[in-house]
Parts: C-alpha cells; structure tokens; sequence
C-alpha cells in the first residue's frame, strides 16, 4: 500500500520533470502559430536542455558557494513543489506534508534563492533583477493569498487535497466567486511565470527584463536546472489552477483506470492553459515596470471581489 | 522636658555658632549641634513609642503621630544638610563665592532656622507655631540673600515681601481660628491643638471657611503653592545650596504640616469639603504649573525648585482628598520628597560647583570628569521623577490609586503632569551627566555620601517601609482624615 | 509567609543572585580585569537557569510565592505559571547566545565601558526575570522601571554621540509615558477593587473583582499604550529605530529578542489575565493597531539603508503581526470562540519565539560585521561572504528565517498566523468575517516585502563586491560570537523544523489564557501539524527536497560532469567597472518609496535642467515624526516658552495675585 | 455688647478711612505722617480694649504700640526717605481715582465677605471684623500699586497695623498679642533694614531675568 502511494508519487514527479520542456515547447508552438510563423516544434526546449547540459560552465571569479548552489535549490524546491500538488490523484504522500500556503511559501524560497544569487556577483543587471523579481513577487503573494481563500473558505481548509474532494464533489458548475478567483489567479499566474504582459521571457533587452536578468551569468547544466525548473514552475501553477478551478476528473480512487483517466484529462487541462497562454501574450503588449503593481492591484481586487461574492451567494 | 531640649539645643547652638564667628570650629560644631538635635529626637521618639503622644511644658509642646515623623526627618535632614555644608561651604570659601565673615551668620541663621522647625512642629500653640514659621523666614531670607550678590538679594528682598505678607495672612486666619474657638474653649486654651481637636466639631462653620481662606493663602505661600509661589524658585536657585536643601526639604513641609493640622481643624466642623476642595484646587494648580514651567528653566537650581512646587502640590492634592489611604499616601509623599529634593540639591550643588556654572545649557559630560557625581545626580534626578523603586514612586503610586477613588477627573491631570515633569527634567539630566565635558573644570571633591545615603533611605521607603513608620502614618491620617 | 521552596524558585533565585553578584563584580573590571573574561559567560550559566525554570514552570502548576520585602501589606507577589514560562524560556534561551557575544564583544573594549556594560546588562536580565514572574501591580512596575532604566542606560553606552543620547532619551521618554499609563491602568483597576485603605492589588485579585465594562475597557485602553510603547506598536515605535542602531549590538539583539516581548507578555496579562472577558472591539482596536504596525515596518524598512535601522524596522513589523494574531484571538474570545482564541495565541507566541531567535541571529550578525568593517551603512558594505563565510551562512539562515520561507521557523509561525486569520469566518459578525481575510491579504504583503527586505538586507552586506576598498581586510568573527551566533542558528532551525515541539511547548500557556485547547492536531511523530486539514510538515519537506537534491546531483554528476570554468563575469557584454554599478540600498527602496509615497514622508531632490552639478537626493522619514511628534514637541517648546516668560518679574504681579486669589476664594467661599 | 463698643467703632471707622488717605497720598513725608495717624488710632483701641477688659497684657500692648508706632518708625523711616531722597512715590499705572474706586469696591466685598463671620460671633463687636478685612486687603492694594519699596514697606506696616487692629478689638485681647506685635515689628525691623541693603539702586522690584543671567555668567 505504501510502496504503492510512493510509486503514484514518483511517477507524478516523472510525468511533472518529462512534460515540462514540452509544455513550455508547446506555448511557445503556440505562440509562433499565432504569429504566422513556423516556430521551432514541440520539442526545442528538450533540444535545449540536452546542450545546455553538456556544455560545460562558465563560472565568474566572483562567484560564492551560494552561486553555484542555487540552480540545485531552485530546480529541486521546483521538483518538490510539483511533487506537493494533486495534479492527477489526492492520494499523494507528500500533498498532505504541506497546504497551498506552504506551497506559495515554497515558491517563495526558490525565488529568494534566485535573487541572492543574481546579488551574489555584483553586476548591474543581476541586483537590478533581484530587485525587480522580489517586486513581483511580494506584490503577487497578497493576489495569490486571496485566490486560495476563496476556494479554501469554501471546502474550510488551505489544504490542496481538500479543496479538490470537497469542489470536485458538486459537480461541474463554476461558482461566481469561483470565476473572479479563477481571473485573478491566470493574471498572478502570469506575473510570477514572468510571463507577457509582466515579463517577456524571450527577451534579454536590458532594462525591462526581470527573470532573465536573474540567469545572465548562468550557463552549462545552472542554466539546464534554472531554465527546467522554470518549466516546472509554469506547469506547477496551472496544476494547482486546474486543482483549485477545474477539478474534475482528478482521480479520487486509486484504481489504474481512474489513474489513466486523470493523466488524459490532466494532459487536456495543460494543452488548453499553454493555448490559452499564448492567446494573452499574443494579445497583450508588455507593461511598463510600475504599471505592474496595478496590474497585480487588479488581481487582488478580483479575487476580493470573489471573496465578497462567496459571503453573498453562500458559497 | 526632652521637647524642651529639642527646641532648646538648637538655640543655643545659634548663640554658640554665632559667637564661634567664621571659625573653622564652626563647620564641626555645627554639625556637632545638629547630631545633638537628633539624638534628643531619638530620645523623643523613643519615649513617644514608649508613652504614646504627650505634652509638656504646661501643655505648650506636644508630640503626636503627625509630628513626630517630621520631627525625625528635621533633624535628621538638618543633620545630613550640616554635614554636607561643611565640605560644600568650604569649598565656597575657597573657590571665592563667600565671604568668610559670613560663616558665622550662616552657622548661627542655620541653627535659627532648625530651631524654629522643631518649634513649629512640636508647638501645641497655634500662636507660637505662627511665630516660629516668621522665625524661619527671617532666618532663611537672611541665608538667601548670604551670597550678597545682586541676584540673591533680589531674591531675599522678594522672598522677604512675598512671605511677610504671606505670613499675615496667615495671622489674620489665627485670629479667626482663635475668634470661633473662644467662645467655646474660653480665652486661655483657644490657641492649643490638643484642646482646640477635642472641640472641632463644635467650631463655627461660616468662621472657619473664612479662616481656612487666610490660613491656607498664608501658609500656602511658604509651601509655595501656585499662584503664591513666586518667591520660591528665585530663594532655592540664588541661595547656598544646603539652604535650598533645608527649604525644600524643610521649611515646605513644615508650612504644609500646618495647613494640615488646620484643615483638620476646619473640615470637621463644616458640612460642606470646603477645605479639601481648596486643598485640591490649589495642589492641582501647582501640580500642572510645576509641571509645565519645568521645561523652561535654564538654572539648575531652579529647574529643581519648580519640581518642588509640583511636588507639594501633589502633597497638598492628597491631604486634600482626605481619606486614610489619600492622607498616609501625602505623608509618605512628604518624607519622600523631602529626602530626595535634598538629594537632589545637594548633588545640583556639587555640579553646579564643579562646572562653574548653574546655566543647564553649559554643563556637559558630568560623567566624565567624575562618574561617581554624575551617577548621584542621575540617581537623585529619577528618584524624584517617581522612578520605581524609589520612594516617591510608592506614594505617587498611592496618590493616583487614592485620587481615582475619589476625584477621577484629576487623574488624567496628574498623569499629564508627572509625564511633562518627566520630560523636561530628564531631558536636562541626561544632557549634563552624558555626552563630551566642555570648559575647564573646577578641582573639587565632592562629598557624596550624604546624597547617597539620603538616595538608600528613600530606597528603602520604596522596597521595604519600616512598619514602624507606616504606623505612625496610619496614626496620623486617622487623626487628620478620621 | 511562604517559604520559597520549589526547584524553579531556586532556579530563578539562583539566577537573580549570580546576576546581582556579577552586576557587583563588575564594577570592579577597571582595577581587576583579569575577571572580565569569566563575567559574561557566568551570567551565560544564570540565563540557561531562567530557561529551565521557564521548562519547569510550563510542566507543572503554577507556583507562587510571597516575598518579605515591600510596603506594609503590600508585600511582593511572585508567581510562575505557563506564560512566564514561555517568556522565560523564549528569554533565557536568547540571553545564553547573547552572554556569549558579548563575551566576545567585552574583548574588543576598553575597560570602564566593559564594566558598565557588566552592571547595566546584569541589572537588566534580573529586572527582566521580575518582570516575568511579578504577580501584584507594584513589583511588577517596580521591575518594569527598573527594566526600562538599566536597558536605556545599555543604549546610551555610547554617550559621546548626540545621535545615542537623543535616541536614548526618546526611548525612556515613550518607555515612561508607556509606564504611566500602565500605571494608571493598575491603579484603575485596583481603585475600584478594594475599599479604605486595604489595597487589593495582586494580580490574581484583580482579575476576580471583576470591575465593569466600561472600567474595564479604559483599562485595557490604557494598558495597551502602555505595553503597545513597549512592544513598539504604531505610533509609539519611533524610538525603535532610533534606538536599536545606537546600542552595542548584542544589546540591540537584547532590545529585539526580548525587550519587545515584555510588551506582548504584559499586554497578554493584562487583557487576558487581569480584565474580564474581552468586547469585541478590544479586539479590533489590538488588531487593527497591529496590522498597520506590521505594515508599517515592513515598507519602512524596506527603505532604510542603516542595516541596524533596517533589522529595528524588520521587528517593529513582526511584533505588528504578533499583535495582530492577539488581537485576532481577543476577537474570537470575545465571542466566545475560546479553541479558536487558542490557536492565535499559539501562532503569536511561537511568533514570539521565533522573532526573539532569528532576530537575535541577525542582530549578533550585524554586531560581527560591525566589528569587522565598522561601518553599519549598507551603501559601504558588501560582498562579506568571501570575508567571513561561517558568520554569513548563519545569518543566511537567519535571513530566511526572517524572510518567512519554509522550512524555517519564521514561516511555521506565520503560517498558523495566517490559518488562524482563515477562522475568522466563524466570527458571527458578517463584517468581521468580511473583512478579517482582507488583514489576511496584508499579512501576505508583509510576508512578501520581508523577503524583499532581506533580499536587499543579505544581498547588499554579504554579496557583490566589497564597495569601499578597507571591506577586504575584514575579519571573521572570533570564536564566542560564533558560537552566539551558532546557538541561535540552531534554535531558528529547531524551531522550524520541529513546530510540533514548540507548540507543545507553548500549548500550555495558551491553555491557561484561553481555557480552552487549540484545534491542532500533531501527527506522525511530531514531524506533521494540522490545522483543520491543512497541514505542514517541514521535516517531511526537508526530506523530500533533501532527496530530490542529492537524486538531481548524483544524476548531474554521474551524466554530466564537466568542472566549471572559471571566468570573468559577462554582464551581458558590459564591463564591470566597479562596485558602485551595484544596485544600492536606495536603489532597492525606490519600488517602494514610488508605490507606497502616501505611507512614507519622502522628500525627493531633483536637479533643474540647467543645474551645473546636478544632484539627486531622497531622504525618507518615518511619517509620524513629520505629523505627530515634530507637531508635539513644538506644542510643548511652545507651552514651556510661554510658562518661562510668565514667571512674574515684578512683586506687585505676585502680590497681585495673591490679593486676586483671596478675592475669589472669599467670594467663592460657602 | 462688650463695653466701650461705640467708641471703638469710631475708632475702627476712622481706621478705615486714614487706610484710604494712603491709598491716596503719593508724597511720602504726609505717607509716614498718616501712618503715624493710623499708630495713634491703634494703640487708642488697644488702650480703650485694655480699660474694657482691665487686663494688663493689654495695656502694655498699648504702651509698646504707642511707642514703637507713633515714634519709632516714623521716626526711622523719615531718616530712611531722607537718606534715600524720595520725596514722591513714582507715577503709578493707574489713576487716584480709579484707585478709591477699586478700594471702595475691595471695601463693599470684605463687607460682605466677613458678614457670615459677623453673623456667627455674639458679644462681639461684630463691624470690626469686617473693617478690618478691608484695611487689610485695602494694605495690600498699597503694596501692589506702589513702586518703590518704601511705599510698599509702609503697605506691609498698614496691614500690620491692621491685624494686631482685629487681635486686639474683635476678640478684646487674644492671649499672645504682645508675642505677636513683636514678631510683626521684628519682620518690619527687617524690611527696614532691607530698604539699606538696597538703597544702591533705587528701584527692587523688576526683576529683570536677562540681566541676572548675564551677571552669572560674568560670574
């Protein structure tokens, strides 16, 4: 039975680490469809990861302990994140270790973690993306916070678990609170994925790039962990959207087929979150830096709102 | 017969210490005199636990639970103040503040002045209790004015008008007091506190209203409360220093005993608080103008005084609630003040001696020249700020408790004062003893103990009063709050 | 009279005695200093007993006792219960690595500052203890004055700087004002307890005389500026950051760690132990209070580039939260929610717990650096961790404690803090549960603008280049700092690996303010804890990431194994021209000044466009100065000009006014 | 009724009226020649109080009084305005008239105010009180108006003399009346010899806080 939870993990983390690159490939497939263009397929990120591994490394003089550290804690809270979100089954040992707070806490960490990093070499540009990257990120934390109530007041706990059995349990109806929230945790989505309109991450012009800034000196496998552990990092926060919104079809037994029934309809959700993905930064253009705190402002005022609605309708 | 040598000594020590002249005997024998003092109220004491009250000398001298403690704390105060002056008035001498020929006027004027406390504490007449305190305030104006600079006889001069007239009016209340009680008590006993109790409630009303007006306008102006106070700061800040000590620690008290011992008088026989309620108003009065003129000052001295006005008021505020819990709080007050302003007077003196100057805005850094002053001075300056655990702290402590059972309007009040008084004297305290020294320094050796010894007593009031004394204080208040 | 018996009396005693003794002794460092060295670890030993009397009296019952000094019938009550413990525990711990600093710092002095530091610290821990195990109103604010005394003597160490004395004189100023507020408080609530002359005034009376509504609420109001002064709650906290950064540091780490606590443990007494049941808006009125002091802090803090003043602002923002959580738990108590009162106590005081360590961590830091560089400007710094790699991986962890992160203890806390605030729903006020969630959201913003504050906090002192050139001869600290440092660093990771165990030890106290048991649930040998189904499990975390980090380097290792080439840096093509092209410390606040302006007094200086030498400017003041106390001092300069110019120059006014008042009196008179 | 009350309180209204003729006189000689008026009046009551009640205390009361009163400090403050030639008290603020005015109205209010004590006291002569009040209040009004200190010290001397005034006929001789006059006449001595101490500047009370600070710090 044990060996069977923890086998259901590791295969969830497998799945998590193998289709990451591929979403992030799909996005960007997307992305160069709706632009006209041809793009590079579905499997580039794999592509790239695999060169970026085995070049080998730069590392400045300047460099600390901390430096070289922090790809392998980036790329592992990433990992461990993943590992905590019930994308395809609730029976997950590790789910139950930690609630949607921690997770965000977790986040949170591999962020710090970046951001000293970035500090560590004293360059311009690294400690002008710490600065900007916390900026965004502390702006993001009270938005985000305010997404999970709505579902945690809901089901009466913080807990991932919980929240997906209790909402899953009524059927497929999108509740108005619900939809406010769901709004406001696509647009927290895009700030903390450094995504357009927030972050444009195909781009390393100087002044306005954010996450970009953080890696500029990482090169070799840092830069294989840093730039996975971002993939994961997207595809995390749409499992936890889709756990949080769309929880249908998230296996509650154990049974294999309900299992393979969840993997399909998970595969589906995440198709359907990169299209849509590439539809917003299609469509919008980036925003100037302080225009940011509005933009999250309008977060939180959405999920507030879907708070407030909850009090109203009841549920 | 011992009540008789009490008042007796110091007499004779004036005549002595007055013929002795500028004579370096005199600083010994002065102190001589002033131990002598307190061992003859170490025998009273002793007796009075022993007897309970008695009088003496045809019923003209008494002692009481109410005097007796301040009797104590007199000569106790006026020996440690003889003490201090020996080093204090020689180094004045020395540094060229005084002429030596003064010594002996201020020797004999001190013993005059001790004299006449002990008489109008221990005086059974309210007579005689009134020319005791003219007694004290020829003696000290006379000390006030020693220095004989433009400044301090200034102040003599003011202090002289302001208590003279202070002084008759508190005559004019006498004769009123002594006006309602003849026709109860006959001609020959109406001057006696101990017949003039027993027939308190028999005493005419509307007569002792008036009276209590022109006794608590006339002795009031020696405690100096506001608005009569004008004379004090200039006396404390021009006279010699232990002269400030005894008028504060003293002669105040001394003043507010007899506005007590009246008020007990006047408050039985009238329906109406009429006498608590002045007592209130004028303590509360003087409580906030001491408390807010504070900040203004730039004289050591007379930054120090204005918290004596403050402090009696607070005194006088209490006795004016009445109660037993109100009146032990006040006396506690009283012996705490009294202890600490001398304290604090004593160490004010010897910065002010050191530094050259009494001017707050010139004295930096007392802690580096020398630690031990600056640590008194700190020390003497919280203690009377009613920092725990000292013995002010205790009785303030009670004063609120008391004032919001009684008058809760006036609690915010206080706390206002004693926040204000906090600020602005510690600004200046903390201004003179840190910081970088500036200026030369004049080579003194202070002499410490007498403050530090005067700090451990009020100490001890604060941990661990001795029940002893907390008995005569409840004995007390039962006699002037039944 | 009792007879003090017991082992945590004899601890306590113990303690107070050794510490009375080492105050003594130290006076006499100057003419014998062969005794400094052995002064402050020994006073290390009395600290460490106060911690097991703390861990006694949180096993057993409380145990009281009488002691023979005092006012007649007012003797001194003392008395150890759960929360004591908590406080003594929280306080011994932190004092043990701060004994140990300052065993290293006494090295680097001169002898008479040495010995008053002796006798003011060792003064201070045994007012500190009173004040923990005080039960009547006198000795308690006997304690608390002496408390306050010998801490503002500690920051006015430095005397010769007029920034020390200002900043120490307006910490004794709100020190006073607080105390005679809770010095009004007491005597409220004794005034209207007892009759005559018989003084009720223990705290166990007190609390059963059960004064009125509206008594009460005065009392509380009071008692919470009181303590409020002292915890540095909005807007009594200006001397906070005033004071911190003039103070030795391990004295500021004292003043972080446990001074501010004083303030909770008293407001906790008080409202829950003292008063009768809280009104509701109590509770709004603590909460309220403690949301913007959190907020607050954090954006101030964000814009301070005085690490010292920086690391003051940090605490002002976590005792916010702390006095949130408790103003949370007066509301649930107010309405009866006792379990739910218990659960925010509990998050408040493992708040305490953990702010005292991982505060203490960084302060002891800064006092290193400090020692190493003597510069406390962050403009100056940098670039520390070549310099002293042990001391920088310490307060690494320290920063991340502060920052909030699991799985360090700083997150745990704030974590039962924010599920605590989630149960506001069950508060039966529509408004309440409304708007509760909305603290909620701000206790986020603070959580995240603490990670942004120790990002700027750690990166700028410890990453980068060095930006003055002396940064290179700094040293790393010497052994007894370390193991300051090395104590505190271990308890931040107790305490976050193992909440199960600080709640447990907490649990007590919070049981006995509430009567009532926290709806926490700790399972799987203690590594898991649930609040109503949500759970956290930092060491199941630890684990996990653990695994995944060493599953993805011996993955690395065993495919891809190149050693990394050494190089200059990139920088994407530009070269690096010094250490003044890093981000500053001004630069880190700019976000923050331009998106919170209206909570910061900014003053900005732009060049105009014909300037010669253009300059840019921007100092940022703690509001309050500009709109309440600059306002305030001058109202005061004002009234004392005014009451200096009335003293009468002439005896005909005096004179007057004597007649004037005769006139009335006589006129008044019945 | 006590005896003798009638021309007592001839005497006690012709008290009053010599108060207001200092209170109107600003020539200093004709000052201390009314004050010796007032002496005389004062030891009459005594000496008429002392026939009354045949008690000696009362009498020797009435010769110290005559004498100190009538002769001595007349006598000593002449010299003393000589020597400081002062011949006329400085202008005052306010108006003679305004100033009858305002004693007048202190005269009405002491009237008043005593009558309760009036009311209350049976035997006595009751008036007295009252006039006495006045004097008393009217004496100080002096002291405030006047700005020299010779001025002023003959205010201090009205009010004394107003005071043994209400000791002796009110009451007909309290027990310590002697000890009384002489205590009074010894601060009086005092304040005489304080005009001396400052007859180098002629002019005491202003008090001028610059100038002391300045003299400090020369100091």
């Amino acid at each position: 039975m044990i060996a069977h939870l923890f086998m259901r993990q590791g295969v969830q983390i497998l799945f998590v680490l193998a289709m990451a690159p591929l979403l992030a490939g799909w996005v960007r497939q997307c992305r160069a469809w709706l632009a006209n263009r041809a793009g590079a397929g579905l499997l580039q990120p794999y592509r790239e990861l695999l060169r970026l591994l085995r070049k080998q490394p730069v590392v400045p003089h300047e460099a600390s302990a901390l430096f070289v550290a922090t790809p392998y804690i980036v790329f592992t809270t990433m990992v461990v994140a993943s590992a905590l979100v019930p994308m395809i089954t609730i029976h997950l040992p590790l789910a139950g270790a930690a609630d949607a707070v921690v997770l965000a806490g977790v986040f949170s960490l591999a962020r710090i973690f970046a951001a000293l990093a970035a500090m560590d070499l004293g360059t311009g540009f690294g400690s002008m993306g710490a600065r900007r990257a916390m900026l965004v990120g502390f702006l993001a934390e009270p938005a985000l916070l305010m997404v999970l109530f709505t579902p945690a007041l809901i089901s009466g706990s913080t807990s991932l678990v919980v929240i997906v059995r209790q909402l899953a349990r009524h059927g497929v109806i999108l509740y108005p609170s619900m939809a406010f929230a769901a709004v406001a945790y696509v647009m927290v989505t895009l700030a903390e994925n450094a995504r357009l309109p927030v972050d444009n991450p195909d781009t390393h012009l100087e002044l306005t790039m954010i996450h970009e800034a953080l890696n500029l000196e990482y090169s070799g496998r840092y830069l294989a962990l840093i730039e996975w552990g971002a993939a994961i990092k997207l595809f995390v926060y749409i499992g936890i959207g889709a756990a949080l919104f769309f929880p249908w079809g998230i296996a509650q037994g154990t049974s294999s087929a309900g299992l393979a029934i969840a993997y399909a309809l998970f595969s589906a959700k995440l198709a359907t979150a990169g299209a849509g993905l590439a539809v917003i930064e299609t469509v919008f253009a980036k925003l100037r830096l302080f225009r940011v705190p509005e933009f999250l402002g309008t977060a939180f005022l959405l999920a507030v709102l879907g708070l407030l609605m909850r009090y109203l309708f009841g549920h | 017969m011992i009540l008789l040598s009490m008042v007796l000594i110091p007499l004779a020590g004036a005549v002595l210490l007055g013929a002795l002249g500028h004579r370096s005997a005199g600083l010994w024998c002065n102190i001589a005199v002033s131990a002598a003092t307190l061992c003859a109220a170490g025998v009273m004491t002793a007796r009075m636990l022993h007897d309970g009250p008695f009088t003496a000398w045809h019923h003209e001298l008494f002692v009481d639970p109410l005097n007796v403690f301040l009797v104590d704390l007199t000569a106790l105060v006026a020996l440690s103040t003889a003490v201090f002056s020996r080093t204090y008035m020689r180094a004045e001498v020395r540094l060229g503040h005084l002429n030596p020929a003064r010594l002996g006027v201020y020797h004999a004027m001190y013993q005059i002045f001790v004299f006449s406390m002990l008489l109008a504490l221990i005086s059974n007449n309210i007579g005689v209790l009134w020319i005791a305190m003219e007694t004290a305030t020829l003696s000290t104006a006379l000390l006030v004015g020693l220095y004989r600079t433009p400044a301090g006889l200034e102040a003599a001069w003011k202090y002289f008008i302001l208590c003279g007239v202070g002084i008759a009016l508190a005559l004019l209340g006498t004769i009123m007091v002594y006006f309602a009680a003849h026709s109860v008590l006959g001609a020959h006993r109406a001057l006696l506190w101990t017949r003039l109790y027993g027939v308190r409630d028999r005493l005419n009303p509307a007569i002792m209203t008036i009276a209590f007006v022109f006794l608590i306008a006339g002795y009031g102006t020696k405690v100096g409360l506001v608005p009569f106070h004008a004379w004090l700061p200039d006396a404390h800040a021009e006279g010699p220093t232990p002269i400030s000590a005894v008028l504060s620690g003293l002669l105040l008290n001394v003043a507010l005993y007899a506005i007590v011992r009246f008020k007990a008088l006047a408050s039985a026989g009238t329906v109406t608080h009429w006498p608590g309620r002045l007592m209130i108003g004028f303590g509360l009065a003087s409580v906030l103008f001491g408390a807010f003129s504070l900040g203004g000052q730039r004289d050591l001295k007379r930054l120090f005084s204005y918290s004596s006005i403050e402090h009696m008021g607070l005194a006088t505020f209490a006795f004016g609630l009445g109660g037993p819990l109100a009146t032990f709080a006040a006396l506690l007050h009283m012996t705490a003040h009294s202890l600490t302003k001398s304290s604090v007077f004593f160490a004010s003196g010897e910065v002010a001696q050191s530094e050259g100057t009494k001017d707050m805005d010139r004295i930096t850094g007392i802690m580096n020249r020398n630690p031990a002053l600056g640590w008194t001075f700190m020390g003497s300056a919280l203690a009377i700020l009613g920092t725990p655990p000292f013995g002010i702290f205790a009785s303030e402590f009670l004063i609120l408790v008391a004032a919001l059972r009684r008058a809760p309007w006036s609690v915010p009040l206080l706390i206002l004062a004693l926040g204000v008084a906090f600020a602005a004297i510690f600004r200046r305290a903390q201004a003179m003893v840190f910081g970088s020294a500036a200026g030369p320094r004049i080579p003194t050796s202070p002499s410490l103990p007498v403050p530090l010894a005067h700090l451990l007593l009020v100490l001890v009031l604060g941990l661990a009063m001795p029940p002893l004394l907390a008995a005569w204080y409840t004995e007390a208040a039962r006699l002037i709050a039944p | 009279m009792h007879v003090p018996i017991g082992l945590p009396w004899g601890l306590i005693l113990g303690a107070l005695i050794l510490w009375s003794l080492l105050a003594f002794a130290s006076l006499f460092i100057p003419k014998a200093p062969r005794i400094a060295p052995l002064i402050f670890p020994l006073g290390a030993l009395g600290a460490l007993c106060v911690a097991a009397a703390g861990l006694l009296a949180l096993q057993g019952p409380p145990v009281t006792m009488v002691s023979p000094l005092g006012l007649p019938g007012l003797p001194f009550h003392g008395r150890m219960d759960a929360l004591s413990g908590v406080f003594l525990v929280l306080f011994g711990l932190t004092t043990v690595a701060i004994s140990l600093d300052l065993t290293g710092y006494r090295a680097r002095e001169h002898y008479p500052v040495v010995a008053r530091i002796g006798v003011q610290y060792h003064i201070l821990l045994a007012s500190l203890t009173l004040v923990f195990v005080a039960a009547d109103a006198y000795s308690f604010l006997i304690a608390w004055e002496a408390m306050a005394l010998s801490s503002y003597l500690l920051v006015v160490t430095d005397h010769h700087t007029r920034g020390a004395r200002r900043a120490g004189f307006l910490y004794l100023l709100i020190e006073h004002i607080g105390a005679l507020a809770i010095l009004a408080a007491f005597t409220i609530l004794i005034a209207q307890a007892g009759t005559g002359t018989r003084l009720v005034y223990t705290f166990a009376a007190l609390h059963a005389s059960h004064p009125d509504a509206t008594v009460a609420g005065i009392a509380f109001l009071l008692a919470f500026l009181g303590f409020g002064a002292k915890a540095g709650l909005v807007p009594l906290h200006v001397w906070l950051p005033q004071a911190h950064p003039v103070a030795p540091s391990p004295i500021s780490a004292l003043l972080s760690s446990v001074l501010l606590k004083v303030g909770i443990y008293g407001l906790l007494r008080v409202t829950f132990m003292l008063l009768p049941t809280p009104a509701p808006w109590w509770g709004l009125t603590v909460l309220t209070v403690g949301l913007l002091t959190a907020l607050l802090g954090a954006l101030s803090s964000a814009v301070q580039s005085d690490m010292k003043r920086l690391l003051a602002y940090s605490s002002v923002e976590n005792v916010g939260l702390i006095t949130a959580a408790i103003g949370l738990a007066l509301l649930f108590s107010a309405y009866g929610l006792k379990a739910l009162a218990a659960l925010a106590l509990i998050a408040a005081l493992y708040h305490c717990l953990n702010h005292a360590f991982f505060k203490g961590l960084l302060f002891l830091g800064t006092g290193s650096v400090l020692h190493a560089t003597g510069e406390r400007n962050l403009g100056r710094l940098g670039g520390l961790i070549h310099r002293m790699p042990r001391t920088a991986f310490m307060m690494l962890i320290g920063t991340l404690a502060v920052a909030g992160v699991p799985p360090l203890n700083g997150f745990a806390s704030e974590w039962l803090i924010l599920q605590s605030f989630l149960k506001a729903t069950a508060l039966p006020r529509p408004y309440l549960a409304m708007g509760i969630p909305l603290g909620a959201a701000l206790l986020a913003l603070v959580a995240g603008l603490a990670g942004y504050v120790m990002v700027k906090f750690y990166g700028i002192v410890f990453l980068g280049r060095p930006r003055e050139a002396r940064l290179a001869q700094a040293v790393e600290s010497g052994p007894f700092e370390r193991a300051g440092l090395g104590l505190l660093t271990l308890l931040c990771l107790a305490a976050g690996l193992w909440p199960a165990g600080a709640i447990a030890l907490i649990r007590p106290a919070a049981s006995l303010l509430t009567r009532a048991d926290a709806p926490i649930t700790i399972s799987e040998a203690g590594a898991r804890v649930d609040v109503a189904h949500a759970a956290y499990a930092p060491a199941i975390l630890w684990v996990a990431l653990g695994v995944v980090a060493l599953a993805t380097v011996l993955v690395l290792r065993a495919r891809f194994s190149q050693a990394p080439r050494r190089a200059a840096v990139w920088n994407c093509g530009h070269p690096v021209i010094g250490a003044r092209m890093q981000d500053t410390a001004e630069g880190f606040g700019q976000p923050i000044r331009r998106i919170f302006a209206a909570f910061l007094a900014v003053r900005s200086h732009h060049p105009a466009p014909d300037d010669r030498v253009p300059r840019y400017g921007s100092v940022v003041e703690d509001r309050f100065w500009e709109d309440l106390y600059r306002p305030a001092a001058r109202g005061f300069e004002a009234i004392w000009a005014w009451t200096a110019a009335l003293r009468p120059r002439r005896i005909a006014i005096s004179l007057f006014c004597v007649l004037a008042t005769l006139i009335v009196l006589l006129a008044l008179a019945p | 009724m006590m005896p003798l009350a009638a021309p007592i309180n001839l005497l006690a209204a012709l008290f009053l009226l010599v108060v207001f003729a200092m209170l109107w006189q600003r020539r200093l000689a004709n000052l201390i020649t009314i004050y010796a008026w007032q002496g005389t009046i004062l030891t009459l009551s005594i000496a008429l109080a002392a026939y009354a009640t045949h008690s000696a205390h009362l009498y020797a009361s009435a010769c110290l009084n005559g004498l100190l009163k009538i002769v001595l400090v007349p006598a000593l403050l002449r010299r003393l305005a000589r020597r400081l030639d002062v011949q006329w008290d400085r202008e005052s603020l306010v108006q003679v008239s305004t100033v009858m005015l305002i004693g007048l109205g202190l005269v009405i209010f002491a009237f008043n105010a005593a009558l309760p004590i009036a009311a209350a006291g049976h035997g006595i002569n009751r008036a007295i009180i009252g006039i006495a009040l006045a004097s008393i209040l009217l004496s100080l009004l002096m002291m405030i108006l006047r700005a020299t200190a010779l001025s002023q010290v003959i205010g201090f001397l009205a009010m004394e003399n107003s005071l043994i005034f209400a000791a002796t006929s009110v009451t007909y001789g309290m027990p310590m009346v002697i000890e009384f006059g002489i205590a009074l006449d010894v601060i009086v001595g005092v304040f005489i010899l304080g005009v001396f101490f400052f007859h180098i500047r002629e002019q005491f009370d202003s008090l001028d806080i610059d100038r002391i600070e300045r003299r400090e710090e020369s100091r």
